[in-house]
């Protein structure tokens, strides 16, 4: 079925995605109705801050490995690109990327905090 | 290893005019004097063939171009490949050298090449 | 019995092939690949051409003079690729054809 | 220096096959075949997906985990054919596919 995602249209430093590369069709309230079997993803910058700084959504081309229903960030070995800074999410539920999950739970950490696109953790 | 020396201009494909290359060791059938066109780029590589190194040179299709110029860091055999596409023939002016031989793998005490 | 044309696994990691610097995501991803022998008679389901059913025929009558066709990609799907470009931007990219999704013989 | 992938002849003998009783002509053709090796890096004219490019790489980076890609037809022609069918009628027909044009690593 068809797969709505959150959507950004011209963030900065990134190359803008051709129209006809959408793989959507973009809606008013940033967001894009992605064509049959897509996946959602998101692309964060951690800052040296800490803070994450939102690059770039859309939609994914359909991947099995991106079958969580909520965007949980890969932390554990990212790409070299950018110095390690750039968090990458796919998942298959709509508007999955709006906002994103950390850390994937380990035996030690707490309970995931589900964090805003700006950066706060959200008061649960 | 791979190196792009991929010029200020893109690929031919985008504004349609294909690049003139220079070819030899395999190039296709209907090749005249060492020559092929390419939507892509052209490159030159030289990989080691039993202890002695062999140039090749020719066309690279646009698909997968940005695999195969960067070529995988560790292939089994020692070779490097270098790709261009600022002007016709620009891989006349490519000169890969092989990368540093791997040192030897010490196991239990013997060298397992 | 010798296997006979089908989809095996194939697990593609870019940063083993050291092109974590300039792809960002993803970093592995399932790619697949074809394997086996085609044999006469060449099953439906390996959706033969009329000229590799002929090629078959021929390499069983004279097979020294003639290989038997190859396994290989009848059907492939994208992925999405998000890198790093020369001057540093951030790409969004559908790279067609990277994932086997059947096998035939050619 | 090992053969690189290529078009080869193979003419096809239609009364050796023993089809000339069903078949009027043509009673021989040249269907050609593709062999030979699809080795790193994979020229343009043999036209190869990412994935046939992603699989090269993969093989010359660990052999005995993944074969090459194999080099198979890439584009094929028709050939007419007239034939006897099973009700003794003459019949006409273009059989697509028959003859190879070019042939690539996938």
């Amino acid at each position: 079925e068809d797969r709505l995602c959150a959507f950004t249209s011209n963030p900065q430093g990134v190359e803008p995605v051709p129209a006809n590369e959408q793989r959507g069709v973009v809606l008013e309230n940033g967001t894009i109705r992605c064509s049959h079997g897509s996946r959602c993803y998101g692309l964060w910058e951690k800052k040296a801050d800490g803070e994450m700084h939102l690059l770039t959504q859309g939609c994914w081309t359909h991947l099995h490995e991106c079958q969580a229903d909520r965007c949980i960030l890969v932390t554990e070995n990212p790409s070299s690109t950018q110095k390690g800074s750039y968090r990458f999410c796919c998942c298959s539920h709509d508007l999955c990327n709006a906002n994103y999950t950390e850390a994937p739970p380990t035996a030690d950490t707490p309970a995931l905090k589900p964090m805003r696109t700006d950066g706060r953790a959200e008061q649960t | 290893s791979g190196k792009e020396t991929f010029g200020s201009t893109a690929p031919a494909s985008s504004s349609q005019r294909l690049l003139w290359c220079h070819c030899y060791h395999h190039c296709p059938e209907d090749s005249t004097n060492n020559t092929c066109r390419t939507d892509g780029y052209c490159f030159t590589m030289v990989e080691d063939e039993g202890g002695v190194p062999v140039q090749t040179a020719g066309c690279l299709g646009l698909v997968g171009s940005e695999f195969q110029c960067r070529d995988a860091g560790n292939s089994r055999q020692r070779r490097s490949l270098e790709c261009c596409t600022d002007e016709d023939y620009c891989n006349k002016n490519l000169h890969p050298t092989l990368p540093p031989l791997k040192p030897p793998l010490y196991v239990d005490g013997k060298i397992h090449h | 019995a010798r296997l006979r044309c089908h989809r095996r696994r194939l697990h593609v990691n870019f940063k083993e092939m050291g092109w974590d610097d300039w792809i960002i995501a993803p970093l592995e991803y399932d790619a697949y690949h074809c394997d086996g022998a085609c044999d006469f008679p060449i099953r439906s389901h390996l959706e033969p051409t009329n000229h590799a059913i002929i090629q078959t025929l021929i390499n069983s009558m004279d097979p020294e003079s003639t290989p038997p066709t190859c396994c290989v990609p009848t059907r492939l799907s994208p992925i999405s690729i998000l890198y790093i470009d020369s001057a540093n931007n951030v790409v969004y990219k559908q790279y067609e054809d990277m994932v086997v999704e059947s096998c035939g013989c050619r």
